[in-house]
């Protein structure tokens, strides 16, 4: 094992060049993007290093570095990744060079310069492979916290109309999740100080510790809540869909790609661990919110007409399959659920990147400006398709494997909750093709005809019921046509390909062959899973059923 | 007559002052309250002395009458710069700062 | 035949230095010519704190009782005292700002000249400064380190009367807008003294019941008879009242956003800073010394009253409109957070639990950002005052990015955003408390600072995401003073959130009271 | 009898699926530039699988074999490997598809020549011959799945082909949003599967399905049918497939007709361990099976699209296939030989149609028709002799594979036989009168053809494979049947052939077939043929055609009880989210601002109001401070 601190680099880099760009001279915009192109890709190359030398075989925490930071707290600046932060760091390093590179052309609202924006987006970087090295609970809670701060500029300073109603929304709810996990926190310690003689806050330590039920549940859900805030589920979801529509689109990608998986990763990594008992027995109301939310999310999604409030709500749904995946407690679960961390960030990522591209073309974020994209812009569409596809989760995109992998690991243990998330798949069929086909297909529509922007009921532009039978008999069967559209729609440009083209490339990458990240992230889903798995008891199938039905 | 007669009449200057203090107007009077209040506390002070036999209450009276009187130097200066500028001393007029 | 009570000058020092300044302040007003007792006034002022900073930094370790023990030093008396005395220094330099206000000083030329008389209007341009503010806070500054290490009733009721008197009188002194000065400088004194009257009167109860005004001596007679006497506990709630009501906690906060608001800026920073510091040094030396034995049930009545503190603090704060008055606000709500470190302290003796030290770090990191927070909002200028209503501050990141991001950062440390002083400092006293079991209070208090989180993200909304007025107000240029103190105060709130490990030693190791 | 290890040929077998991939991905990423010589690329990769899979079919000889290629997914205690299985079954499917695959290609060449994304057409065409080929191919259920899914995507992107044509693309989505309902169930079936017996390999499931319980046996095998009911287009999952005839013709003929809908059959067929175990779910597949045929035969009868009533055709046609399997090892073979002769006529009718549509300008309103069999003989031909394939006519191979599905059922011998065979051959003279109607109101009679069309006969590249596909239903069933009999090709597959005694001698059933047949011409006849065809649909007509015209209202039904409470549903449910869960936040918030404002009216700013609130804070702290210290 490699003796270079990976990790510390990928925490100290991005804040470095987050600082140089932030002191940029005004006007050096180019200047500030290449600055955090390179940045940002130095960083996934450490990351990718830091994956060679991370043994999949070996200790649970590795590429640990660890110093005192404030002894009388008992707090070490301790840093390490398992195979599952490993993955998720990984997920960073990918996503954020593919948003600098998306953000490339963006026009900040109010004359605001884009380097503020990419300063922030780097010190977010660096904040966010903090959250996931840390493995010291207070140096977690820490940068959980301190995320919030860049985040919360880049909504508030380069979002949509309402930024500042959602970036304000979205730090209130992440600060109350945040100050009542502080106090489960603080209790933690306090817990292992009376356990161990002198308090502490590492991870390793404080999963040793037996801990009272009763003071279990409490600390439990100070982290629960917090946790289901970040990653929301149903009903703490609704800041969402807010700052997902509001944020620029390269935050929004940042925001469900990876903040909001931090939310999933405190329940595997912290709730569990940490709590099993209390996990054990507060799983089956925990798994209501999942599925629940899997359901709920997916027919809100439906019903949106706001294209990037759709795309929120569907990552909702999502976090649902997630959280069914952990609070299964199998290791298949397990593993797909943080495979679905890494898969869900890909393609969502990619589905808001094209989302974004069609709005930079159309200036409305309304599903019924568009119709017809495909025509005009075929690359634009197989892209957005694809990105479609992998977030219903089609066999051969990423997002099958990890959907399939958390289903058929739940379904043993959690079957009525298994079927019922099963069920959410035809729902992702059905949002994710009406927006395909309301946008993409059909004659030119909205903005592509006259060039004009007007606000589109979700429903104003269904076909009738039965079209396809009707139209078929009436109509001849050859290409109508095509009305001639006055505004025309570009096709992808030589930069949006480039940044799609890695993502794609990744969503069929992973969907073939992903057993090499599922190699990585199992032995820390089964380290995990065994304390549930080894309890006698079917692991409360019983309670599973009683929860699902009603 | 018991030491505590003199303790309750204390207790009642004080209360007396307090309740001018609510309910007068004039900021000199109301001042005048709070000196009465100080006062019924040093009353109280010698009136302990005397039950312990100590005379560690009369010092602590004298200081307070020290402390009262700086006070007094500068409460007048500033309700009188007030008096001044208003050409009122109630205490009513003075709120234009609130809520 | 009568022996001098012992009285070891070195323990002192630092109160002898800061008095003594004061003093030579008084001489120096009487007689060096008006021209020159600018310089000279905050030479010697910045030589009297900056001497009790370094004096009582050498104390450090210092555990005795002197001055016929009256006067307690021991670590938390000299914490507190180089805490009052460095915010003190730093105070003395927001007062001595000259390039700001265009007629150089943020004091009235002439408190006697009645305000909008016209002479009044005439001194308003002229270029005279008054400078007798410089030995009156010197004095004040004297009272509160004084407060902090008295160690009987009595030396404290004068100690809060020192520090008070010269309170009353520097917040009438305001140069602009004059009448909300005078009628806070009015509001303040009256308040102030019926406090002062009840501290007293419970001074006299607490003596009538142990026959003693020396903490220790009310510590063993508090133990002896279990329980109390009727006397003692109303002495007692009497002077916890005396001492709340100048830590502005809630219900007796009424004073503090009236006058924080009518106070000129500098001084508004002076008493949300050192009072603060100097008030709760009281408290915590009052309930754990004489009351701190285990008989005691206080904790009961302080548990409460940090909730209301910290609610009243935080809700109120959500629709204020005014900067000054919102901080005022806020610092009532920090007043309840700092009582539930207060609260953290284990029933030991002499604090055992991390309560102290946690309260006391708390209060200097509180203390520093607060002033840092006063001296941005003595930059943002419209007219010739400051623009302390909310609205004028739209769009200021656009016209002074390093102004807005100063502020942004003591908002966020107030807030207690992670990497902050502020964090360290709640993380701090939370601890403390869940120590000793209260983690309701700390849930309630977590909200509270989640509901105070909104008005201080309101400002940085403000700042960084509205568009600016077209009447936005001027940024001035500060001088040297208030570089120093923001440099000082930035500086602090960053380390203080980033390592902040030295600076808790010292407030663990200093946790400790004799008496 | 257990699977051998690859060896020969068929260890690049996998090249089967590999070849169409990589057609697939050059012609969608090369994009323009593959523009001119795309189709010949598409064209030539599946006639190179098809030999492929020739060479390998001969040298298979009755084995089981497998060829293992990777690991796709190992978690815990799941391991699904990515491994082919190459059985006589599968080689059966994989010459169906690959042959029939490749003369379709030919045929698109020059169907779709005129189409300006004729390359992309031929890269899905291409995608979905690799996904059927996984489908058919792979040795577990989740390989089976990837390509099941596979296919759907690629006939979603085939029937939407069109897509600027709203009733393309709402047909393109009807068809991929009811397959993933079948699929759901097929989703459940494997993860029960692995719950009960650890494993999703055809191997593992097959060998230990014996030990579960009879009602566990019997939910996965309701949950299997349910995916086929969705792939197949059988009841009541059947709506969509007649919708997908949006799609060009060439789709129709090779996705809708002979190959992807029948996928449901092998999936039945390839689980007949597990519905050997489970007699409930067998007699479910029956009725799905009876019921669909019904369904399909009566709506073919008043369609007046030429390509709907050979959708209907299909689903009617499936349903027999349906019902043959569901009879167990007695009907395995036959639905299984009815399956392949059906892909031949049926491919070959929709060919024919195509041609037709081609000559009359894509008119698909058989009214519109009439009177073309004088010009355009060679389609003409073919396509009659598809037709006489289809319904029956003694000694061409629908007779031969048809027949044997009516025995079959009235061998069950019980009642229930009986019933079934009624229902089959009641349908196959449904199916000789719609199809006689077709016929009939197509070629003959005088034409009613829109003004300004010219007939034409196709291109040779078009007439070639109909020709092709016309003497493969003229002999295919004989060659299935008689020659080099299917049942004992498939032996190794479902054992050897049992004699079945017969309840009813085969040849009373023929002649009843037939009779049955005849009469369906006639009334065909009486009908359509002897009076003139009204240009326009007759308004007032019987309930029975009018349902008839409306499937039976599927589509209704699906509607009303479905789409419209969905969407309902939903925008209720933004509503709720709207007003109710961020209302609730919103409102706390408001509350907040609310009392804080209130509470800020006691700031009155006057000074003895101040006093009075300490004064009371005093009393308030010295109560409770005596309080506490009193209890």
């Amino acid at each position: 094992m490699s003796t270079f601190p990976y990790l510390l680099a990928m925490i100290v880099v991005p804040a470095v060049g987050a600082a140089v760009v932030a002191a940029l001279p005004k006007g050096r915009d180019e200047l500030a993007k290449q600055l955090s192109l390179g940045v940002s890709l130095l960083v996934l190359v450490l990351a990718v290093l830091a994956t060679v030398a991370f043994d999949a075989g070996g200790e649970r925490f590795q590429l640990t570095t660890s110093v005192a930071w404030i002894p009388d707290f008992g707090v070490d600046f301790a840093l390490g990744v398992d195979g599952i932060a490993l993955v998720m760091l990984l997920l960073i390093g990918v996503l954020v060079p593919v948003v600098v590179l998306a953000s490339w052309r963006d026009e900040p609202p109010g004359r605001r310069s884009m380097q503020a924006f990419f300063a922030w987006l780097l010190l977010l970087e660096s904040l966010m492979v903090g959250v996931f090295a840390a493995t010291d609970v207070f140096l977690f809670y820490v940068f959980f916290e301190a995320m919030l701060v860049p985040m919360y500029f880049i909504i508030g300073s380069f979002g949509g109309p309402r930024r500042q109603y959602a970036a304000v929304k979205f730090f209130l709810y992440s600060l109350v999740g945040g100050l009542v996990m502080l106090a489960a926190v603080i209790g933690l310690y306090v817990v292992s100080a009376s356990e161990l003689g002198e308090g502490t806050f590492a991870f390793d330590a404080l999963r040793q510790i037996e801990i009272d039920p009763g003071v279990q549940k409490l600390l439990f859900l100070g982290f629960f809540i917090a946790f289901a805030i970040k990653a929301p589920l149903v009903p703490f979801h609704t800041w969402l869909p807010d700052s997902g529509a509001e944020a620029p689109i390269g935050g929004s990608v940042l925001l469900v790609g990876v903040l909001d998986k931090v939310g999933t990763f405190g329940f595997l990594r912290y709730c569990l661990p940490l709590f099993p008992d209390a996990s054990r027995d507060l799983a089956p109301y925990v798994l209501v919110l999942a599925v629940a939310g899997v359901l709920y999310a997916a027919l809100l999604a439906m019903g949106q007409s706001d294209m990037k409030r759709l795309v929120s709500y569907t990552s909702i749904a999502h976090f649902g399959f997630i959280a069914l995946g952990i609070f299964a407690f199998t290791t298949e679960a397990g593993t797909g659920a943080v495979l679905y961390m890494v898969n869900h960030g890909i393609a969502t990522g990619l589905l808001f990147l094209v989302v974004g591209m069609l709005i930079a073309r159309g200036g409305s974020r309304q599903v019924g400006d568009y119709g017809g994209v495909a025509r005009q812009a075929p690359l634009l569409a197989g892209v957005f398709l694809v990105a479609g596809l992998a977030s219903l989760a089609l066999p051969g995109t990423n997002s099958f494997v990890s959907e399939f992998l958390v289903l058929i690991g739940s379904f043993p243990t959690r079957p009525v909750f298994t079927v019922l998330a099963t069920v959410g798949i035809v729902l992702a069929a059905l949002y994710v093709l009406l927006l395909y086909q309301r946008t993409m297909h059909g004659p030119p529509r909205g903005v592509l005809l006259e060039g004009g922007i007007h606000g589109g009921d979700p429903y104003d532009d269904v076909p009738p019921a039965r079209g396809g039978a009707s139209a078929a008999t009436a109509t001849v069967t050859a290409p109508a046509p095509p009305a001639v559209p006055r505004l025309r729609v570009r096709d992808l440009s030589r930069r949006e390909t480039a940044v799609a083209a890695p993502m794609v490339a990744l969503v069929i990458a992973l969907g073939v062959y992903p057993q090499p990240l599922i190699e990585l992230i199992e032995p820390a889903v089964a380290a995990t899973m065994s304390e549930f798995e080894l309890d006698p008891d079917g692991d409360g199938v019983v309670p599973a059923d009683t929860e699902g039905t009603d | 007559m018991s030491l505590t007669h003199y303790l309750v009449l204390a207790a009642i200057l004080f209360t007396i002052g307090a309740v001018g203090v609510l309910v007068r107007r004039n900021a000199i009077v109301v001042f005048m309250c709070i000196e009465l209040m100080l006062n019924s506390a040093n009353l109280t002070l010698v009136t302990f002395a005397r039950a312990s036999g100590t005379l560690d209450g009369q010092i602590m009276a004298f200081f307070v009458m020290v402390v009262a009187a700086a006070e007094v130097v500068v409460g007048l200066a500033i309700i009188m710069s007030l008096f001044r500028t208003r050409r009122s001393a109630s205490v009513d007029d003075a709120n234009l700062l609130k809520y | 035949m009568i022996q001098a009570p012992d009285l070891s000058l070195g323990a002192l020092a630092p109160l002898l230095f800061v008095f003594g300044a004061a003093c030579v302040g008084v001489l120096v007003e009487a007689f060096a010519p008006r021209e020159t007792r600018h310089p000279v006034q905050v030479a010697i002022a910045l030589v009297g704190t900056l001497g009790g900073l370094v004096t009582s930094l050498l104390l450090a370790g210092e555990r005795q009782v002197t001055a016929g023990g009256a006067l307690a030093v021991d670590g938390a008396a000299v914490f507190l005292q180089a805490t009052i005395a460095g915010l003190g220094a730093l105070s003395i330099l927001l007062f001595a700002e000259r390039s700001l206000d265009p007629a150089r000083s943020a004091f009235v030329a002439a408190a006697a000249v009645p305000a909008g008389s016209p002479r009044d209007r005439e001194l308003m341009t002229a270029h005279r400064v008054q400078t007798e503010v410089y030995p009156l806070t010197m004095f004040a500054i004297g009272g509160m380190m004084l407060f902090v290490a008295a160690n009987d009733l009595l030396v404290m009721f004068v100690a809060l009367e020192v520090l008070s008197l010269p309170l009353y009188l520097i917040s009438g002194l305001a140069r602009r807008r004059r009448l909300l000065s005078q009628e806070a400088a009015v509001k303040y004194f009256l308040l102030g003294s019926f406090a002062s009257a009840f501290f007293l009167y419970g001074l006299a109860l607490v003596y009538g019941a142990t026959g003693s005004i020396r903490l220790s001596a009310i510590r063993q007679d508090a133990a002896a008879e279990t329980g109390g006497g009727v006397l003692l506990v109303l002495g007692l709630a009497l002077l916890i009242v005396g001492l709340m009501f100048k830590a502005s906690v809630a219900p007796f906060h009424a004073w503090t956003p009236d006058v924080y608001q009518g106070a000129p800026t500098p001084v508004t920073a002076f008493m949300a800073a050192c009072t603060k510091v100097a008030a709760f040094g009281a408290i915590l030396r009052l309930l754990y010394v004489a009351f701190g034995t285990s008989e005691w049930t206080w904790r009961p009545l302080v548990y409460g009253i940090a909730i209301v503190s910290m609610v009243v603090g935080a809700v109120l704060g959500l629709t204020q409109t005014d900067l000054k008055r919102m901080l005022a606000y806020s610092s009532i709500a920090h007043a309840g957070f700092l009582l539930t470190g207060v609260l953290g302290f284990g029933g030991g003796a002499d604090g055992t639990g991390s309560g102290l030290g946690a309260t006391m770090f708390y209060l200097l990191a509180y203390g520093l950002a607060t002033l840092g927070i006063f001296a941005v909002l003595t930059l943002v200028r419209e007219g010739d005052g400051e623009a302390t209503h909310l609205s004028k501050w739209a769009g200021l990141a656009r016209r002074s990015p390093l102004t807005a991001a100063v502020m942004a950062l003591f908002l966020l440390a107030l807030a207690g955003i992670p990497l902050t002083s502020g964090f360290t400092g709640k993380f701090a006293v939370f601890r403390a408390a869940i120590d000793d079991g209260a983690w309701p209070l700390v849930v309630v208090a977590l909200l509270a600072s989640a509901v105070a989180a909104f008005f201080y993200l309101r400002v940085i909304v403000l700042m960084y995401f509205s568009e600016p007025a077209a009447d936005g107000p001027t940024v001035g240029v500060p001088g040297l003073p208030t570089t120093i103190v923001l440099a000082v105060t930035v500086a602090a709130t960053v380390v203080l959130g980033v390592v902040p490990g030295a600076v808790l030693d010292l407030a663990e190791e200093a946790a400790i009271f004799v008496g | 009898m257990e699977t051998v290890p690859a060896d020969g040929l068929i260890a690049a077998s996998w090249l089967l699926i590999a070849l169409p991939l990589a057609g697939a991905a050059v012609l969608l990423l090369g994009g323009r530039r593959t523009d001119r010589w795309g189709h010949l690329l598409g064209t030539g990769t599946v006639v190179a699988a098809f030999v492929l899979g020739l060479l390998c079919t001969l040298q298979l000889d009755g084995r089981q074999v497998e060829v293992g290629l990777y690991t796709f997914v190992a978690t815990g205690s799941l391991d699904v490997p990515v491994g082919l299985l190459f059985d006589p079954l599968s080689a059966v499917f994989v010459l169906l598809i690959t042959g029939v695959g490749a003369l379709i290609h030919v045929y698109s060449i020059g169907y779709m020549a005129h189409d300006p994304r004729r390359r992309r057409f031929f890269a899905y065409l291409n995608l979905f011959v690799a996904a059927m080929l996984l489908l058919v191919l792979g040795d577990n259920y989740v390989a089976l799945y990837v390509g099941w899914e596979g296919v759907g995507l690629a006939s979603y992107l085939l029937i939407a082909f069109w897509h600027e044509r709203p009733a393309a693309a709402t047909a393109a989505k009807k068809a991929f949003i009811m397959n993933r309902v079948g699929d759901v169930g097929l989703a459940l079936a494997i993860f029960l599967m692995f719950a009960q017996l650890g494993t999703v390999s055809y191997d593992g499931v097959f060998g230990s399905v014996g030990t579960l319980a009879a009602g566990t046996v019997t939910a996965i095998g309701l949950l299997l049918l349910l995916g086929a009911c969705g792939k197949s287009g059988q009841f009541p999952l059947q709506a969509w497939l007649p919708d997908a005839m949006e799609g060009p013709t060439p789709v129709s003929a090779l996705i809708h007709a002979a190959t992807m809908v029948t996928a449901g059959v092998y999936l039945i067929a390839r689980s007949a361990p597990i519905y050997d175990e489970t007699p409930t779910a067998r007699a479910v597949v029956l009725a799905v099976g009876a019921i669909t045929l019904l369904i399909g035969a009566i709506a073919g009868c008043a369609q007046d699209d030429i390509k709907k009533v050979l959708a209907y055709s299909t689903v009617s046609q499936i349903g027999y296939m349906f019902l043959a399997v569901g009879l167990g090892p007695i009907g395995y073979v036959a639905g299984l030989a009815h399956l392949l002769t059906h892909g031949f006529f049926k491919a070959g009718l929709f060919l024919g149609a195509g041609s037709v549509m081609h000559a009359m300008n894509d008119q698909v309103d058989m009214r519109r028709f009439g009177g073309l069999a004088p010009h355009m003989k060679v389609t003409f031909v073919t396509f009659g002799l598809g037709y006489l394939a289809l319904i029956g006519f003694p000694f061409l191979s629908g007779f031969y594979t048809k027949d044997a599905i009516i025995e079959a059922a009235f061998d069950r011998g019980d009642g229930w036989g009986y019933l079934l065979g009624g229902v089959a051959i009641l349908a196959a003279g449904l199916t000789a009168f719609y199809m006689t109607r077709l016929m009939l109101m197509t070629f003959f009679g005088r034409p009613r053809w829109e003004p300004g069309v010219h007939p034409h006969e196709s291109p040779p590249v078009m007439t070639a494979p109909m020709v092709l596909l016309a003497v493969g239903s003229v002999f295919a069933g004989f060659l299935l049947v008689v020659a080099f009999p299917l049942e004992e090709w498939l032996a190794p597959v479902f054992g050897e052939p049992v004699e079945a005694e017969h309840v009813v001698a085969p040849i009373v059933v023929s002649v009843l077939v037939t009779a049955v047949m005849v009469i369906g011409v006639l009334t065909a006849w009486l009908f359509v043929g002897r009076r003139e065809v009204p240009a326009a649909a007759p308004v007032r007509v019987s309930p029975v055609t009018r349902a008839a015209r409306r499937a039976l209202y599927a589509d209704a039904v699906n509607e009303s009880l479905l789409m419209r409470p969905g969407q309902w549903l939903a925008r209720a449910l933004v509503f709720v989210d709207n007003r109710g869960v961020d209302g609730a936040v919103n409102g706390l918030a408001a509350s907040l601002g609310g009392s804080s404002s209130r509470l800020g009216r006691t700031q009155t700013g006057f000074v003895r109001s101040y006093a009075l609130s300490m004064l009371g804070g005093a009393v308030v702290v010295a109560g409770a401070l005596l309080a506490v210290t009193a209890g």
